[in-house]
């Protein structure tokens, strides 16, 4: 249920994954941080508002878009930040930078397919994994528009919806492949379309909307719990800044990304939580000092992390 | 080894599974007709009556799921065995074995095991064509992160079997679709054969033949041959090639100083090459010969089982092979 | 339209189609043909009267099931059981044998696929050729139901949809992947709703009545010509014998198999014809036995063929 | 070469590629983002604007339909060039990669050409990390029916990418990544430059390395630091690995008797092993030391930039190699 705690909850960790990446973005200016990193700014409440309908147990496969999911996932923002510098302090212990791999089994955080759309049948392994193993956990997978075309997803689509496992599909339209917009590479106008052909519930929601959000995930988590089988999710949100890190987004009309930063999610989720008297002023500022020390803290702390010497390069690879 | 009881590589190999299935709840197999119809070349025959539908169970066509799905499972607590119906279908979940399955661990830091074993009959038998007869091992072991496992013999295939399933690194175990009705003994007792260990099925002093899979008969029907001309052949079978018994190799090249390796790959970029190498690197010095390779024929497996037999190499290939090598 | 001459045609064709493969399966009781046989046996009117909606400019790429679509597009009798024989009378001269891959570029016929559903992207690729050379032809891509749950079904239905090319997809649902029946592994009811997902027009058909085919097969033809885009056909088969040519296929229910051998396209398409006095019982007969007489004499020049030397290995693999 | 113009390597390709777009219509070419955004690395700039988004076309994320769908337009009278994005890839396209474009031609009995480029970025740049980094040459070696080129200059760059669309075989044509930038002569007339021919890069009489890709230009400074020591080295550059020019490497060893080879993928399955294989097979006699491999850390790359560097083989690490077997 979104009590007022939840709602504020939901914006606290929207403005901490908001927080964290500007900071990060700040590490990689100061070239800290090298290789690629995919903003999510644009995308925090369907990253996170999702994930805070999830138990600690439930799992998560994530692609290369933003860290709001891990975060809200309850990963430590220090560990995030330590992959990032490739640093010991890292979820990987220095293996990372740029587009890691971070992952985390204690909070079902089951990491990331760097080809795209390889978490399809990886979530529908982990389904059929839970249903053997007779809990009633769900895993949740998160792909894009473009990720959503390979052919991955039919395959585990198919095996989530014939089996009736546990799975919730995540897609985040943002409309944008790179440089590729959606409409001239996808046959369809909204993906929730394709979940009736794998017997799937299908839903198109706000994904720029928290609260929906919150009501979307939750409702597909009740439903795969109790064995009701998988559900496909359409977010809808806005990509405000380039692909990655260092792509100026030429090919983007103005107007449309004028028109999408205008429903920032950050900002108008503050606001709502004003007018509905959820939240004052006072209290937000109070929380949003809160989470800068917290960010500032863990970013700090991530910074005295130790390089790993050349043996990091073989170790890991087998058990 | 004391009951002297002989049974099949498909048994052995379904004996293996068996075990490891009872000894541990986490493993469970899943492929194409694996469940009830026993597999389409019997080999999981009887598992689904003795384990049900939800230990064994009948996928859809969708290779990149059975691998990826298998990935997913590994890494959340199951131990899969996935039967892919042919080997050559690792090219319909390439990115799921070499992207997810052989790297899951290493590129989360280690934090998961992917405890899993692809099964995948391979090589040319009775004309099932370019798509179904290949024996793509070669194409693994360029890329790290997955143990493979060739096993020749019923023996082996069950000993081995059962490490793999036991290894918390995920294992390529490649079954010679033409060895399934091969028989050997097999002991009723339980035993297992640690992955990566060669085995010298033939001991000889002259020349050295390295084979595995088939080719391993092959070999020794040809040593048969060269003993007639007083040629002494050894044959070493790796029983694998990740990891290599790289130890084995040295020891029998610099015993014998002549060495053929024979795989039915096709010989350009196949294994054998990899062998060859190691072998040119560590120990040419004892080298008496040139190293040869007798291989398969570089091209696609015909569809005609007419022209399919002039692909894999003979023992009488590998006997004229022989004596060239013993007289260099 | 459907002419009376042209449903005698069909019914001409599917009897030959059956008759040819009646033949096949003796070179195989004799050895006279190794490896695989999958019959088409009660695949007729599907696989026939799709391809008399064709021209012969226009593409084919088939599965393992059956030859009557080859033999439809126009292929030479003698030249399949060429194949099959594997001798120099085959479309492939001496390649083949067992699931061939026979092929005539001149009447259109782009090969198969060993690999299940591999047909599904080189179909759009086909199709998008089409599209760039600015002709008007089609191209049919049959497959079975088992083979539509392949990830290359997605990725090809996609571009053909979203780029409107000239493909069909024929789905002969016949319920059975060898052992494996449809429900158990698929999430859906008919294939055809999953046409909607990738934009496509879907139509769900009885495959045993082959006038049902024709008239759905010159729509989808009709609208991919005119730049309309793809169409997914779903014609319900019945698969009469087993997986292949030595599979008992005990798995199948008796009653099942019963029932679709009651409705033998071969045997109420004659009757029709009857009933509907398009033809008469005289004249059907004299058409096959002529028939007959083209079959055997089919037959009896493709066992004139010499099986290639061992040279025939290496040949063909580079331009 | 009359005119001495100098431009880099990604702009030779975007020449060959706008050259053979104008000489015959029926090449066109698919990718991701390779339209108006002239690709991720740039190499395709300004070919939308010049050829139309009909000749140029962005595709959705699909590389089986990228892969499969070239091959369909081949066989139908196209003559496509399908980017993928990364090299890495060709393992989510591996069926339609192996099973269809390498096999069409020959399992249909030679009816049909399946005449397509496959541009496939490779190499360790930047921290892509392990799905974005790899060079997967030895995965297609392994299997026949595709040729397979890797150049290491602009100029062969130019002049084999032109062959290859001109050639009726598919083609693998991997581009190095981290070579993207670098300059070299190109002229302004046209040329091409044969399938499967070697080049020399540097002659020498001492120590032959046979390296390709980005790994010749670290083989030329080892080469030069070793000519300090007073050892004269020759550098071997194949420019692919099928057709594979076997006469100039039996050439060069039977010259220099000392042999390094040197790539970055992964040693163990690498190519080396295959060009190894050769030498031991032919040549064997005139070596004077053992082969040395010197390749790529046998591990996924690494996400990191720090530690993805010491992946792959340096000037320095070469330069040792080199002592040491002038030493033997
Ligand atoms: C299989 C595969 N193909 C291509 C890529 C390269 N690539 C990385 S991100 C990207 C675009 C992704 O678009 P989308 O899925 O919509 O996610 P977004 O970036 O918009 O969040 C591409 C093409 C890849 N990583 N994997
Ligand atoms: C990618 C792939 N997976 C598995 C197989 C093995 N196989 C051949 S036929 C078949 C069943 C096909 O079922 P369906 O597509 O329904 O066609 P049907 O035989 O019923 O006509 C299978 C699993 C294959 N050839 N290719
Ligand atoms: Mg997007
Ligand atoms: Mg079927």
């Amino acid at each position: 249920m979104l009590t007022p705690e939840l709602k504020i909850l939901i914006y606290r960790t929207m403005y901490q994954v908001q927080q964290w990446e500007k900071k990060l973005l700040q590490f990689l200016d100061d070239g800290l941080v090298s290789g690629f990193y995919h903003a999510g700014r644009g995308h925090e409440a369907l990253e996170v508002a999702s994930m805070l309908a999830l138990r600690q147990d439930d799992y998560l496969l994530y692609d290369h878009r933003g860290c709001g999911h891990m975060i809200a996932k309850g990963m430590d923002m220090v560990s995030l930040y330590g992959d990032f510098l490739a640093n010991d302090k890292g979820s990987t212990k220095g293996l990372g930078a740029g587009i890691v791999h971070i992952a985390d089994p204690d909070r079902g955080v089951l990491g990331q397919s760097g080809t795209l759309g390889g978490g399809h049948v990886l979530a529908a392994g982990a389904g059929l994994s839970i249903k053997l193993r007779g809990t009633d956990q769900v895993v949740v997978n998160f792909f894009g528009d473009g990720a959503a075309n390979r052919g991955t997803f039919h395959e585990g689509a198919n095996a989530a919806g014939a089996w009736k496992l546990p799975v919730i599909y995540i897609v985040q339209n943002n409309g944008w492949a790179i440089s590729t917009p959606v409409d001239k590479v996808t046959a369809v106008k909204s993906f929730a379309e394709r979940a009736a052909g794998y017997g799937m519930r299908g839903v198109s929601i706000d994904g720029m909307d928290p609260f929906a959000v919150y009501e979307a995930t939750v409702s597909a988590v009740e439903q795969a719990r109790r064995g009701g089988g998988p559900t496909l999710i359409e977010g809808k949100v806005v990509r405000f800044r380039g692909h990655f890190e260092g792509d100026p987004g030429t090919y983007r009309p103005e107007e449309e990304l004028a028109q999408g930063k205008a429903q920032d999610p950050v900002i108008t989720t503050r606001a709502r939580l004003i007018a509905e008297k959820t939240a004052d002023e006072q209290q937000l500022t109070a929380l949003e000092e809160e989470v800068n020390a917290e960010v500032d803290a863990a970013a700090a702390e991530a910074l005295t992390g130790t390089m790993p010497g050349r043996e990091r390069l073989a170790e890991g690879a087998y058990a | 080894m004391s009951a002297k009881r002989v049974i099949s590589y498909s048994q052995a190999i379904n004996e293996a599974m068996a075990e490891e299935m009872t000894r541990d709840e986490r493993v469970f197999l899943m492929g194409q007709d694996v469940g009830a119809f026993g597999g389409v070349f019997g080999v999981t025959a009887g598992l689904h009556d003795k384990f049900g539908p939800e230990r064994v169970i009948d996928t859809p066509i969708s290779e990149m799921f059975l691998v990826g799905g298998g990935v997913g499972a590994a890494i959340t607590g199951m131990r899969p065995i996935v039967e892919l119906q042919f080997a050559d279908f690792i090219w319909n979940a390439g990115d799921e074995i070499i992207g997810k399955m052989s790297k899951w661990r290493y590129m989360h830091g280690g934090l998961f095991d992917v405890p899993m074993v692809l099964r995948l009959p391979e090589g040319a038998v009775g004309g099932a064509g370019p798509e179904h007869s290949t024996c793509p091992e070669a194409a693994l072991l360029s890329a790290t992160g997955t143990y493979i496992v060739v096993p020749s013999t019923p023996y082996d295939a069950k000993g081995l079997l059962k490490s793999a399933i036991r290894d918390d690194n995920p294992v390529a175990f490649f079954e010679h679709k033409g060895l399934y009705t091969t028989k050997g003994e097999v002991p009723e007792e339980e035993y297992t054969i640690p992955l990566g260990q060669a085995d010298i099925k033939r001991v000889g002093s002259d020349v050295t033949i390295i084979a595995w899979g088939r080719l391993v008969h092959h070999a020794l029907a040809a040593a048969e041959l060269a003993a007639r001309d007083g040629i002494d052949v050894e044959v070493l079978d790796p029983r694998g090639l990740r990891p290599l018994d790289v130890d084995a190799i040295v020891t029998t090249v610099e015993k014998t100083g002549r060495v053929i390796i024979s795989h039915e790959a096709g010989q350009t970029g196949g294994a054998s090459a990899e062998v060859a190498a190691i072998i040119a690197e560590n120990c040419i010095t004892s080298l008496e010969a040139p190293i040869r390779r007798v291989c398969g024929v570089d091209t696609p497996v015909p569809q005609s089982v007419h022209l399919e037999q002039f692909l894999i190499p003979t023992a009488e290939e590998l006997h004229v092979a022989i004596k060239e090598i013993a007289a260099y």
